[in-house]
């Protein structure tokens, strides 16, 4: 008899939500880093590094630079969660949910903190 | 029956590759990371906003063997860290074990070769060209 | 929304059958809400006893001790029979199949991977020693670590909401995981190592990314996440 | 309609049923390394051993002095003295290495401060014969039908047995197979998840179908207690022993019937009628609410019947227990706080739940001794084995619990007469050389379930008018009104009337799925049929016992009459006319003194 297994699908919370976010921010960052090492290490040259820099200096790059920010405080704060989960019971029914709010809250204060520094480098 | 479930459990017995470590040491370098991440940053971005990381500013970081440690520790853990996490993708979604082996071979070599490339990047950079004002 | 006896509400039901169908379709079925504390079970049982008699879905002992009747209520899962229709605040109730089983007819899965799983973790008591004539002595707090664990009714409602299990064909899923911390917590039982061995795969405890939708997913109130946190801390100190 | 497929199984053992007795059977069948086939509806972990709540009774003295012969008077009394006093011996003298061997077997019981197991009070359990309340229920919370049947089944895991015993879930028991000798050798049954007949042939079969009171409008039990073993049974030529015996719980949730477990009352809960009025001291004045479940039952009814039923159609009474307080409430009995509060949405820390005497258990069922072979009469001896054929638990009778059982002694029930199952029929199987049949597999499986595949093709083929709810909401509806608590001649005659129209309905029923694959309506109908059988049987046998004894109560005939109906009942059933014979009960125990009939006070 043929069985069939359509896709799953499943409703949202924030667990899910945030080790989605997790897979995509850690996987950002994987590619960043080589992205990133390649670069500099092409650039083996004083001018070359300079002229580089130049270009990565501007406030578009600024700007990505920020959204960087963002993707490594994200994955930084909910896999400290995550270790919280696993060594420190951090998953009780009662406060699973609540948790994963108060890491994410903490993240978008930490990301404010060094956002700013950062958005005034746009101005210079 | 009974034989199929014993082909079942054989799955899990003896693979010798346990995961353990990985899982481990991807929670340990996690927290190690955000360490250096968090320096990592404030040297680069926070520590003098405007600035433009010139090749100067940063060989003349670079000049000391203490900040040299800093940035390779860095690279090492990140990039262990992140591969270890790309494994965990090919565990999740590859179920072939063609491509499970191939993906793991490849990123294997790519992680050696960036640690070369880091190494080879981070290190000439203790000799400033050209003095630390030209 | 709050109900009234009386009302109709919508259950929006998926359909299919391996004898007949390529894939699924949902149908409409017009409920009366007939009684306060109404479950979803007496909703498909009025379906299916007066408007379409092929509905088919697994039940037996209507009241949560089961396990029979996981499945997929509004995008989450739960045992229809201790499902308050009242409770879903929703006129529309969309009903599914648990996700990620191969479906046989309409609401019933095929559950034989889930049970192999559950079978692997060697999920009995191993005795090394001979027992005493009489029972073994078992110390209150010894016996409690075993709540919250082995009240366990195989339902599959947190396997089948876990996304590394839809992902990994091989991962052995949160229930199969509890019903291996049942007998690794237990103090009478004798065989921790060789159940750890099998846990300690890539394919066991360490595939769990505690993603968390095993918590709100099961009917009687268990943690897999914290019982898959137990023994992967346990693997760990036993190894490190 | 496509052909329906078939398949031929061989076994040693075939074991229908996966509940706590089929379970016992299959662990010794494994022990003694024949190949059994457990074929059961459902997985083995939700049969509905899985709901029971109280505990397992057994004299093991953790809480105080006990004594198996204790356990044994309480055990004859409370069954009205019509239990079979040597499988009555033998049960409670092997209750206590019973426990111990689950406990051995990995059971989480709730432990004493000394680490041994807990055990609580429950009605009708007392000490030195009537004195005081006893402690004899083994308990793990209140799941212990929950932590019995996943233990058994966890047993079967194991590596000693597992290569013998092969479950074959979701296999539905439509007839078993006797040889022209009489020899029970194999059982039909319907695939239910891909379709088709699947025939398991086995040189033993072990029934252990469990309960089957779902006739009743409000019960306690599963979707799946349909008494399909009994009508399966009864269509092989055997006689279904006690079917008058019906237990009605007396505090099942109003309307749905789920279980509030006897230990509310237990712990200080007490029942009200409409006027406030606690009942229970006019019915039995020394144990109010703590008398035995027939008696309370019947308290409760004749309440309604007198109008101080609660309700706008003043038919239920209330459970009251908030006096209790909150605390003691949430810390001693959580599980009813929820179970009443998912079903009725009253929060039992403030109101008083709404409850009804309930159906709750068949004492009655598929005759056996006390080594759990089928007997039937023959001849001068009314108990003939029938070769090859077992039962156990809650669908055979043994009889441990004559016309009323005690509560926390059906659990023990299983696994003592599961295990005995499993120990003879091993024993049978080994001892003598049987041979299964081998003619060619098509003429065989024509020979012996031809009529069963017709049936089943007939269905499927039948443009059949009548739906099967509408019988069977009729079934529940009569049985409830004139086969309950109280019966009189008038009653019954109306529910054998009410029962011929049903039965005469039943064949023109027709089903709306004709798909293979789990096809609910072709299992739903089938059990229906099962449900007519026994419900008829059980009329027909109450019309004749003009006395009342534990749970079958006459108001035409109030007292018990031990001259002329200290007996058992036979019933056979042919097409739809019933047979009913007799047979004498077992009064002697196999080494303790007899108990005689004494008038029965709580
Ligand atoms: C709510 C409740 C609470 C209870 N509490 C207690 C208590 O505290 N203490 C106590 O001692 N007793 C208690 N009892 C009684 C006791 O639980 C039951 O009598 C006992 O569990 C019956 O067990 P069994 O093994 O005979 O049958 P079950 O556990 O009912 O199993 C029957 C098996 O037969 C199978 N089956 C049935 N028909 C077919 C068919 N046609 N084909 C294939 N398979 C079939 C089913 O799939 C199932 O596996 C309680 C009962 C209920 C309902
Ligand atoms: C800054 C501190 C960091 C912490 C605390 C951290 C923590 C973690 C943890 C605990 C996991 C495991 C998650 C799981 O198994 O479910 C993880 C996964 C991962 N991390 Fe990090 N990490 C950090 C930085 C980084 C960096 C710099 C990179 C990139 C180079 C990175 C890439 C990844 C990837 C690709 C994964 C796999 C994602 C997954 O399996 O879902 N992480 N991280
Ligand atoms: S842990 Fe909960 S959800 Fe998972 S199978 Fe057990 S009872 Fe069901
Ligand atoms: S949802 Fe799955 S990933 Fe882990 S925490 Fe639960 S098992
Ligand atoms: S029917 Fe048993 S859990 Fe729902």
């Amino acid at each position: 008899m043929a069985y069939y297994r359509p896709p799953a699908k499943y409703r949202w919370h924030a667990g899910f939500v945030a080790w989605l976010l997790h897979r995509i921010t850690g996987l950002l960052l994987i590619l960043y880093l080589f992205l990133h090492e390649w670069l500099i290490s092409s650039l083996q040259s004083k001018s070359s590094f300079d002229s580089a820099m130049a270009v990565v200096s501007s406030p578009l790059f600024k700007l990505l630079e920020i959204g960087l920010w963002a993707v490594v405080i994200y994955h930084a704060v909910n896999g400290i969660r995550v270790v919280f989960v696993n060594f420190f019971h951090a998953a009780e029914r009662s406060n699973y949910n609540i948790n994963v709010w108060v890491f994410w809250i903490i993240a978008a204060i930490l990301f404010v903190i060094g956002a700013i520094p950062m958005a005034k480098g746009l101005f210079y | 029956m009974a034989t199929a479930i014993r082909g079942f459990i054989d799955r899990y017995n003896g693979s010798g590759k346990t995961g353990a470590f990985n899982w481990f040491f991807q929670r340990i370098s996690g927290v190690i990371l955000l360490v250096l991440i968090v320096g990592h940053f404030y040297i680069e971005h926070f520590y003098a906003p405007g600035t433009i990381p010139t090749y100067n500013v940063v060989a003349g970081r670079l000049a000391s063997l203490g900040w040299k440690l800093f940035d390779l520790t860095f690279v090492i853990f990140a990039l262990w860290h992140g591969i270890n996490g790309i494994f965990e993708f090919i565990d999740d979604y590859v179920h072939s074990n063609g491509w499970r082996l191939f993906l793991r071979a490849l990123f294997w070599f790519v992680g050696i070769l960036y640690l070369v490339l880091a190494l080879l990047t981070i290190l000439p950079f203790s000799v400033p060209q050209g003095g630390i004002n030209g | 929304m709050s109900l009234a006896v009386g009302d109709k509400i919508i259950f929006k039901i998926q359909r299919f059958s391996s004898d007949a169908d390529k894939k699924e379709h949902y149908e409409d079925y017009e409920v009366e809400y007939r009684k306060d504390g109404m479950m979803i079970l007496d909703g498909l049982n009025q379906i299916r006893w007066e408007q379409d008699g092929t509905l088919s879905y697994r039940r037996s002992c209507r009241e949560g001790v089961c396990g029979s009747d996981g499945m997929n209520i509004n995008g989450i899962n739960m045992v229809s029979c201790m499902t308050h229709i009242s409770d879903l605040k929703s006129s529309v109730i969309t009903i599914r199949p648990l996700p990620g089983f191969p479906i046989v007819k309409d609401l019933v899965c095929d559950m034989t991977d889930f049970f192999n799983k559950y079978y692997v973790v060697k999920p009995y008591l191993i005795e090394k020693t001979p027992p005493p004539g009489e029972e073994r002595l078992q110390s209150i707090e010894d016996r409690n670590k075993l709540n919250g664990i082995y009240e366990c009714i195989l339902c599959a409602c947190c396997s089948s909401s876990c996304p590394s299990y839809w992902a990994d064909p091989d991962y052995l899923g949160p229930s199969a995981l509890i019903n291996a911390a049942r007998f690794v917590l237990d103090s009478r039982d004798e065989g921790k190592d060789e159940r750890l061995d099998i846990l300690n795969d890539k394919h066991g405890v360490w595939r769990c990314h505690t993603i968390m939708n095993c918590i709100p997913a099961c009917p009687k109130e268990l943690n897999p996440t914290k019982a898959i946190a137990e023994l992967q801390q346990t693997i760990v100190s036993r190894k490190y | 309609m496509a052909d329906i497929p078939l398949k031929i199984h061989e076994a040693d053992v075939v074991i229908v049923g996966s509940g706590g007795a089929g379970l016992s059977a299959a662990v010794q069948t494994g022990l003694a390394h024949l190949k059994t086939v457990v074929i059961s509806e459902v997985f083995p972990t939700r049969s509905h051993t899985v709901s029971a709540q109280g505990g397992i009774n057994a004299a093991l003295a953790n809480m105080d002095e006990d004594y198996w012969i204790w356990h044994m008077y309480d055990t004859v009394k409370g069954s009205d003295y019509v239990g079979d006093q040597d499988a009555i011996e033998y049960y409670t003298k092997n209750a206590p290495s019973t426990i111990y061997m689950l406990e051995h077997w990995g059971m989480p019981f709730s432990r004493t401060k000394e680490g041994r197991i807990y055990q609580r009070a429950f009605g009708g359990q007392t000490r030195n014969f009537g004195e005081t309340l006893a402690h004899r229920s083994c308990a793990v919370a209140d799941r212990s039908g929950h932590s019995l049947l996943h233990t058994l089944f966890e047993r079967t895991l194991r590596s000693d047995i597992a290569p013998y015993v092969s479950y074959f879930s979701e296999y539905y028991a439509l007839d078993m197979i006797r040889d022209d000798s009489g020899h029970v050798i194999g059982v039909v049954s319907w695939n239910m998840v891909d379709g088709g007949i699947n025939i398991f042939f086995g040189k033993a079969v072990i029934f252990a179908t469990g309960g089957n009171t779902r006739n009743y409008r409000t019960n306690t039990n599963a979707h799946i207690n349909t008494g399909d073993g009994w009508s399966i049974a009864m269509r092989a030529g055997i006689p279904i022993e006690d079917p008058e015996y019906v237990q009605f719980h007396p505090t099942g949730i109003y309307t749905v019937g789920n279980l509030i477990t006897e230990g509310v009352r237990g712990e200080g809960g007490y029942l009200l009628n409409s006027e406030g009025e606690r009942f229970m001291k006019k019915y039995a004045p020394h144990v109010l609410d703590l008398a035995s479940r027939d008696v309370v039952s019947r308290g409760m009814a004749q309440e309604i019947r007198e109008g101080k039923g609660v309700g706008s159609k003043k038919d239920h009474m209330l459970l009251k227990l908030d006096h209790l307080g909150h605390d003691f409430i949430m810390d001693k009995l959580p599980g009813i706080w929820e179970l009443a509060y998912k079903f009725t949405g009253i929060d039992c820390t403030k109101d008083p739940i709404p409850v009804e005497p309930t159906a709750h258990y068949h004492m009655g069922g598929i005759p056996t001794n006390r080594f759990a072979q089928v007997v039937i009469p023959d001849g001068d001896n009314p108990e003939k084995p029938v070769p090859g054929f077992y039962a156990a638990g809650e669908c055979a009778c043994v009889s441990l619990h004559g016309s009323n059982r005690l509560g926390c002694n059906s659990l023990l029930d299983l696994v003592v007469t599961g295990t005995q199952a499993g120990r003879q029929a091993s024993k049978w199987i080994l001892e003598n050389d049987i041979e299964l049949p081998t003619p060619p597999v098509e003429y065989l499986a024509d020979k012996t379930a031809g009529g069963t595949i017709k049936k089943i093709q007939n269905l499927f083929d039948s443009e059949g008018s009548v739906r099967m709810d509408e019988i069977l909401e009729k079934l529940r509806d009569s049985m409830s009104t004139n086969m309950g608590v109280f019966r009189t001649e008038d009653s019954i005659k109306r529910q054998l009337d009410v029962l011929a129209d049903l039965r005469k309905k039943y064949k023109k029923v027709g089903i709306q799925d004709k798909g293979l694959s789990f096809n609910l309506d072709l299992i739903e109908t089938l059990e229906l049929g099962s449900l007519l059988d026994i419900s008829l049987i059980g009329t027909a046998a109450a019309l004749n016992r003009t006395e009342s004894r534990g749970a079958h109560y006459r108001d035409d005939y109030p007292e018990r009459n031990d001259k002329e109906w200290l007996e058992h009942t036979l019933t056979f059933l042919n097409n739809d006319k019933v047979d009913i014979k007799y047979k004498p009960v077992r009064m002697k125990p196999l080494t303790a003194p007899t108990f005689q009939p004494k008038k029965r006070v709580y």
